[in-house]
């Protein structure tokens, strides 16, 4: 229970900062990057849910989050719905497109999973690409609202979109955090360490995957959605692999697995790449060797090695010493010839 | 009729592409168990070197070629070593992401030397040929006895000669490999010096139809991971079916069925194919 | 022939095996002792270079060998018959037991020979030799381990706990093909539980407890004394 | 205001290679930032470049000639470039950043995308964006601070359809890229060529990033063997697949969208032999408006090669708006400056006309004179276009 | 009788791992299965806990056919096992090991999870319960904030034990449990599981520790090439001869 309140320490920390951010430093652009930020760091966290706790690393995520976004924009755009029913509306369809896909991409594990998702998550690309007269193709949807006022409370001016999006995102950590500390959460972290194993322990795996993999298609929508209504204007880019790549990258460099992860691996390359903006044409010669040399020295991340290393600082004073902390993939073929 | 023959003919050029791009990924995957997402630059480099060969010193194009695939090969040989060797012990997905770093540098690498336009590449070989009522240039007819030829060598070389086998071995135990006096690290070289110039043989080949840029490698790498695990990953012979499989779905599917849905439709044709059989065509053993 | 010298392994902070001195000599069968966890199985990783000892030296032959690549030490004629095995699953029996020759592999005629010779070891590898090595019961791939090491015609063979998961018949056998292993000039270093058994065989002994030797002489010494009965023969 | 703090900026001096160059500034003259937001990186890095490339050769020239005169004060152009990979959340991003940080009060993107990303708030935070499109939904929507550079292709749909037809035939296949821009021209030479009394015999289109060959698809447009082969894109795919057709034993004329570029398509094919009976844009560098040779000259001079259109309007545009500001005597007012772009066409010299602009419409869209070229006996002509 | 088997077969392509295998498992005794190396013994565990499905023949529960169930549905009526290789979650700590072992006997799910409803508080307790609970019954709470990974073999052994008991069995598998450590501890082992049946815990083992089983098992099968070819007590074992004759050998020592 102590770390427990130590979390706690950290995420009043993160509260305090970002209520009081646009206050001590009232700069649009800076507003405008933590505001895409905090959007990133929501469908980072539902990637985190499913590849961190579960194991099944999905490379569909970008095209849940084009669903999202364009689930939204065309409620909004094409038929004048409500803003909030259409949010709601949007992350629902994405988890039905996320139950879908799941039921089958579920039966695959590891690397055919990861190339599963990869296709689907392509595939929905290219539906959004291809159907003109839906998504307006290439072109994209312009015109999406921004959020309706709820009572007196209006969002057109970014800060308060800005708060609107700070706020959705407490309420993913929150969710993350109750999930992942009850015993559904450590159902999920028994399937990511040994499926088998928890299979024969009664654990219905099926069940609780597909459960997963919708809840991260939800949260990978409801990113989505606030990413249309704050840009408001979509393309089918947004559902392209690099954005999948660069959640990725985020949630990698932050520290897969863990729960603070998402937002310090957001931050941290989103204020790398714009303040690597100068070098124009060639930043990607700085960053892609940045971002290398960040995966070989923190293969963790940085929440993972901050970890590590209050976990070497403790156990230096035990007796008997933890060992060094494995990977929590291991290489299940390798590892063992056969059972039995 | 004859759009047929056509039709079947550009899809096996095309598909000799995707095949040889999807060889070295899956040397790569199959057996150190790299999901190598810089292999697409790798195939660009191929192409700008033996472009640059061919321009700057006027070397013959096979005699460039051949420079080419020994100049990525070493590349491939370099990327093991600085980045991959480093995270052997890392599960996938970090080799997936320094991969992307990769990547990203080598494109603005590229840029920086070659700058961002289309470049053409002259061949030799432009002639336009009829045969069978069809029409290629000598190029295209090149590209698929090259594929072919450069196949039957690597299958021969794998399964006839003991370093193929050490690969082989490698791939199911690295260990255990070097329990019975493999070097694993060179073989992990040798791997990544295969991969690249398998990329740089496809590159060369493909180069003359195409233009050279420095997106083209994302012409391919897609495509060449659905590839592998269409075939099953690590499959010499499941990549190469792969890859024609995907040639054909495209230049018939383009032509029988629909052209703007071409690419849907191939990777649905995936989609089905694994939801059936969940670890691809040719399982592992297939090697 | 191979001479540990306050040899020390860790495992990130972690020391599991500390300054032991254990030394083989040509022709002996050598065994080590202990519980699980006692360091057995670093040792092993040690000598054959999977791991890198933190202190201390390794001298095989009258060359240092410690932080050698596997591969070297392999080529310089120590070969491990690992615990977990270490097999190529997808690779055939027969298969694998040619990669287990790979340091001969210029001489055709002679792993052709070894083979056989395992064949006529183990029965049952011939019998199935053309299957994929993972789908063998536990007990056959111990074997087909054993056969792999052998075809390396190794000068020192670590054999680490070979008897395990096997059958009480196998394991007699077991024991018996380690003894003419070594009585046709092969030197080995077994690790083992089966201490008994294990004893029986050997020449000398050495009884590893957390990390350390605490215990060593010959095999009949061990036999004698209380406290290793007590512990790892249970009598 | 917009003006920097001369003592803040840099004297990199006048290099061409660093991008976001300060001009010498002198004692009493200021600085104007110019806003750039486009792909700089990635696959359109090419495209990129070339339009910031025309914009950087004006800036630089007007820099150089002293700057500009407002009302006694001497003003300089900074440009600031800023790479969104053609993701039009970082061109918003980009916006943003120009805005907060350099106060510019113009900014360029050449991509429809960023632009309406940028539409969304440029009348709120009050900027005008310099947009090289020529998607109507960016001017369609009424949005009051935007000019449209290029013109739109409207006009050259009955120049090319009438080349075409009298040249080679009635029977059209059309092939061009799949890009937004590419659909909407198709979209538009379709019914028109039909209400001409031609046929349609193929329409499809070519994905130029994700297609690894373009036999099979231009194998396909030819199966009904069609007269004309309508293509286009970038110029050098558009030359690979006019190429492929000249292979597979198309002899018609190719009807070349005006993005394709006949010169930099000869590049590739080698001779204008295999673009025998195309009708196009004129290029450039066969333009013969006022300022066109002195740019050509310039360009070649900095970047060694024959500079595109894309070049041409942006350096067109850079010194139309320096002339605007002058008329609205402000620099740091878009909506003066864009009120007053009419006045800046008019007032711009003869010798900077690379393209000659007449006017800009309601919606602010560049209304330029179009000009168009044939390919006749291996040789590019210049077709006459009667309105 | 708690689980029969009935003609159980299967098949790994061309060959029979388990052959026309009629067995019953008596309850609350140990049952134990013995024979050489690849006689298929695991695979016959391997079918009873649904881990494989038969190529043909039946397995009975109670009475009920479960032939076709999948593994997790047979662990929720009662049967629990262990795998030849220490199977655990290496990363977990072993009380959080052995937590997740009760969860198949919860029902909270992710909106009571979010929502810490009451039935959450509950079952936590439950879990966390039921855990100390098996962790003090295989004498293992010394260790319990340790991560699985790092405890000796004798530990991981118990701790396999404990995730099985965690379930609520009403019996248990138990592959080689006491494969790879010393006969000192082995007796540990050996009087758990007597313990286990003095609980009311139905036992069936996999061994090659022939003094362990003779001393042990009620109960006893022989496989050989898939088929069985004795069972009976001990005694009775001890003296077939085609039992010695395929197995045990002339010293039946260890
Ligand atoms: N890769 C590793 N990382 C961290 N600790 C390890 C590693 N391998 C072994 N250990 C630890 O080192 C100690 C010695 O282990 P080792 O495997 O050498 O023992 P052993 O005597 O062979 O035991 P066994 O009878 O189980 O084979 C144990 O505490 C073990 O947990
Ligand atoms: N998945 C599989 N595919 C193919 N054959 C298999 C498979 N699993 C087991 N076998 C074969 O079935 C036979 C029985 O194996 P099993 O593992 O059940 O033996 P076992 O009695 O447990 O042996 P041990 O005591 O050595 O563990 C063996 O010949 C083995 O090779
Ligand atoms: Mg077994
Ligand atoms: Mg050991």
């Amino acid at each position: 229970m102590v770390s427990l309140l130590k979390n706690r320490g950290w995420i009043i920390g993160f509260i305090a900062a970002g209520v009081l951010f646009p206050f001590v430093l009232p700069n649009a652009y800076f507003l405008h990057i933590l505001t895409l930020a905090f959007i990133w760091m929501i469908a980072v966290y539902g990637l985190n849910l499913l590849a961190g706790y579960t194991g099944y690393l999905s490379l569909a995520h970008a095209g849940f989050f084009a669903v999202g976004a364009y689930g939204l924009g065309l409620l909004t755009v094409k038929t004048g719905m409500n803003y909030w029913l259409a949010l709601i509306l949007a992350c629902l369809i994405t988890s039905a497109v996320g139950l879908v896909v799941g039921l089958v991409a579920l039966r695959t594990r590891e690397h055919f999973f990861a190339i599963y998702t990869l296709c689907v998550g392509y595939i929905i690309y290219l539906i959004i690409d291809k159907w003109d007269s839906l998504t307006g193709g290439v072109r994209g949807l312009i015109g999406i609202p921004e959020p309706s006022n709820i009572g007196p409370i209006s969002f057109q001016t970014p800060i308060s979109q800005y708060y609107l999006i700070f706020a959705f995102l407490l309420f993913t950590i929150l969710v993350m955090y109750r999930i992942v500390h009850s015993l559904t959460g450590r159902t999920f972290i028994a399937i990511r360490n040994s499926e088998d194993l928890a299979r024969t322990l009664g654990i219905s795996t099926m069940k609780n995957k597909l459960m997963v993999f919708v809840l991260s298609a939800f949260f990978a929508g409801l990113a989505g959605a606030l990413y249309a209504s704050f840009i408001r204007f979509i393309g089918p880019d947004i559902g392209y692999i690099t954005i999948i790549f660069d959640l990725l990258t985020y949630l990698l460099v932050g520290g897969i697995g863990t729960l603070a992860g998402p937002i310090v691996g957001t931050f941290l390359i989103v204020a790398l790449s714009q303040s690597l903006q100068f070098l124009q044409d060639y930043r990607m010669l700085i960053f892609g060797p940045l971002l290398t040399l960040l995966i070989i020295f923190y293969p963790r991340g940085i929440a993972g090695a901050y970890h590590d290393w209050r976990l070497k600082r403790k156990s230096a004073q035990r007796t008997r010493p933890q060992k060094e902390q494995e990977y929590f993939e291991t290489e299940e073929s390798e590892k063992q010839v056969k059972e039995g | 009729m004859d759009i047929f023959i056509q039709q079947v003919f550009n899809g096996l050029t095309i598909g000799s592409v995707y095949s040889l791009v999807a060889l070295g990924l899956t040397l790569v995957y199959g057996i150190l168990h790299i999901p190598n997402f810089a292999h697409g630059a790798l195939y660009m480099l191929g192409a700008y070197i033996t472009l640059t060969m061919m321009l700057l010193w006027g070397i013959h194009y096979w005699i460039a070629m051949a420079v080419s695939v020994l100049v990525v090969g070493l590349l491939g040989v370099l990327m093991d070593r600085l980045v991959f060797h480093p995270l052997r012990n890392a599960p996938p997905i970090h080799d997936k992401i320094a991969a992307i770093g990769i990547l990203l540098f080598l494109e603005a690498f590229a840029q920086l030397i070659w700058g961002a336009d289309y470049r053409t590449m002259e061949t030799p070989y432009g002639q336009v040929v009829n045969l069978f009522g069809m029409t290629a240039t000598t190029q295209r007819v090149l590209i698929n006895i090259g594929a072919v030829v450069v196949m039957i060598l690597l299958y021969l070389f794998l399964k006839k000669t003991y370093t193929g086998s050490t690969i082989i071995a490698m791939a199911q135990n690295r260990e255990g490999a070097s329990l019975v006096g493999i070097n694993t690290s060179r073989v992990a070289m040798l791997t990544f010096m295969l991969s690249g110039g398998l990329a740089a043989v496809a590159a060369s080949l493909s180069a003359p139809i195409n233009l050279v840029f420095p997106g083209m490698g994302h012409l391919v790498i897609l495509k060449a991971f659905v590839i592998i695990i269409l075939g099953g990953m690590g499959s010499v012979p499941g990549a190469i079916l792969g890859g024609y499989i995907l040639g054909f779905t495209e230049s018939l599917g383009a032509t029988y069925i629909s052209n703007d849905y071409k690419d849907i439709i191939a990777f649905l044709m995936l989609v089905i194919i694994l939801s059936i059989k969940p670890k691809g065509l040719f399982s592992r053993e297939g090697f | 022939m191979l001479e540990l010298t306050d040899v020390s392994i860790q495992y990130g902070s972690f020391t599991a095996v500390e300054n032991i001195n254990i030394h083989v000599g040509k022709g002996e069968l050598v065994v080590l002792l202990g519980s699980n966890g006692a360091g057995k199985s670093s040792t092993f990783n040690t000598i054959s270079g999977l791991q890198k000892p933190s202190a201390g030296t390794i001298v095989f032959e009258d060359r240092p060998i410690q932080g050698a690549g596997p591969d070297k030490i392999v080529r310089s004629g120590i070969v491990q018959c690992a615990e977990d095995r270490k097999l190529f699953p997808q690779m055939t029996v027969k298969e694998n037991l040619v990669m287990g020759g790979y340091v001969h592999r210029r001489k055709r005629k002679q792993v052709n020979q070894s083979l056989q010779d395992v064949f006529e070891l183990f029965p049952i590898l011939q019998e199935k030799k053309d299957q994929p090595a993972g789908s063998l019961s536990g007990g056959q791939q111990q074997m087909l381990a054993i056969g792999r090491a052998l075809m390396a015609q190794p000068k020192l063979l670590l054999l680490d706990e070979p008897s395990i998961g096997l059958a009480p018949l196998i394991v007699e056998q077991m024991f018996e093909v380690i003894q003419k292993i070594n009585q046709d000039g092969t030197t080995v270093l077994l690790a083992e539980q089966n201490a008994f058994a294990a004893l029986k065989i050997a020449d000398r002994g050495y009884v590893f407890e957390s990390g350390s030797v605490v215990v060593e002489g010959t095999a009949e010494e061990l036999l004698a004394n209380d406290r290793v009965r007590k512990a790892y023969i249970g009598a | 205001g917009c003006i920097d703090n001369p003592s803040n900026q840099s004297t990199s001096g006048g290099s061409s290679e660093t991008e976001s160059e300060a001009p010498e500034v002198e004692e009493g003259e200021e600085v104007v930032s110019i806003g750039y937001s486009g792909p700089l990186s990635g696959p359109a890095a090419y495209y990129g470049e070339r339009t910031l490339n025309g914009l950087k050769l004006a800036v630089d020239e007007i820099n150089n000639n002293g700057g500009f005169e407002i009302e006694d004060q001497t003003y300089k152009f900074n440009l600031v470039s800023l790479d969104d990979k053609y993701l039009p959340n970082e061109t918003a991003a980009n916006a943003k950043r120009l805005l907060q940080e350099n106060d510019t009060p113009v900014i360029f993107s050449p991509h429809s995308g960023g632009i309406k990303a940028m539409q969304v708030f440029n009348e709120q935070e009050n900027f005008l964006i310099g947009a090289y499109t020529s998607e109507p939904a960016v001017t369609a929507e009424g949005n009051t601070l935007t000019v449209r550079v290029p013109p739109s292709y409207d006009g050259y749909l009955e120049p090319f359809t009438s080349y075409a037809m009298e040249n080679h035939g009635m029977k059209l296949a059309a092939l061009p890229t799949s890009s937004q821009y590419g659909k909407d021209w198709t979209e538009a030479i379709v019914p028109y060529w039909e209400e001409q009394g031609g046929e349609v015999v193929y329409n499809s289109s070519i994905d130029f990033s994700k297609d690894t060959d373009f036999f099979t698809l231009v194998t396909n447009a030819l199966k009904e063997n069609p007269d004309v082969l309508f293509i286009g894109g970038p110029s050098e795919p558009t030359a690979k697949v006019a190429k492929q057709a000249r292979e597979l034993g198309f002899e018609g004329g190719f009807m070349i969208m005006d993005q394709a570029k006949l010169d930099e398509m000869e590049a590739v094919t080698g001779s204008y032999e295999s673009l025998e009976g195309s009708v196009g844009v004129l290029p450039l560098a066969n333009s013969e408006y006022p300022g066109t040779p002195a740019f050509i000259e310039k360009y070649k001079e900095e970047h060694n090669e024959v500079p595109g259109s894309e070049a041409g309007y942006h350096y067109v545009a850079m010194n139309i708006l320096m002339e605007a500001m002058k008329a609205a005597g402000s620099v740091d007012d878009p909506k003066a400056i864009r009120d007053h772009i009419q006045d800046g066409l008019d007032a711009l010299p003869e010798e900077k006309e690379v393209y000659t602009i007449e006017e800009i419409g309601e919606d602010g869209g560049f209304a330029t004179d179009l000009s168009i070229a044939a390919v006749e006996n291996g040789e590019i002509v210049t077709i006459e276009v009667n309105d | 009788m708690l689980m029969e088997t009935k003609k159980l077969t299967k098949q790994f392509g061309g060959l029979t791992a388990v052959n026309d295998v009629d067995f019953t498992i008596e309850k609350g005794k140990i049952n134990a299965i013995i024979g050489p190396n690849g006689a298929g013994k695991s695979t016959f565990f391997n079918l009873l806990s649904g881990t494989y499905t038969p190529s043909a023949g039946q397995v009975f529960y109670k009475g009920q056919d479960i032939t076709k169930r999948p593994p997790d549905k047979i662990a929720r009526l009662g049967v629990a096992r262990t795998f030849q290789t220490t199977h655990l979650f290496e990363e977990s700590t072993v009380l959080d090991n052995v937590i997740v072992g009760h969860r198949l006997r919860t029902s909270s799910n992710l909106w009571d999870a979010v929502f810490r409803t009451r039935r959450f508080k509950f079952e936590e307790k439950k879990c966390r319960d039921k855990a100390m609970e098996v962790l003090e019954f295989v004498e293992l709470t010394h260790v319990m904030d340790e991560q699985a990974g790092s405890i000796t073999q004798e530990e991981k052994k118990r701790v396999a034990f404990a995730l099985a008991l965690a379930t609520d069995p009403e019996v248990v598998f138990l592959d080689e449990p006491t494969a790879g450590i010393n006969p000192g501890e082995t007796e540990g082992l050996a009087s758990l599981m007597e313990k286990m049946v003095q609980r009311g815990i139905t036992v069936c083992l996999i061994e090659h520790k022939m003094k362990m089983i003779m001393k042990l098992a009620d109960k006893i099968m022989v496989l050989n090439y898939g088929e069985k070819i004795a069972e009976g007590t001990s005694e009775e074992i001890m003296n077939n001869q085609a039992v010695i004759e395929a197995y045990l050998g002339g010293g039946a020592s260890a």
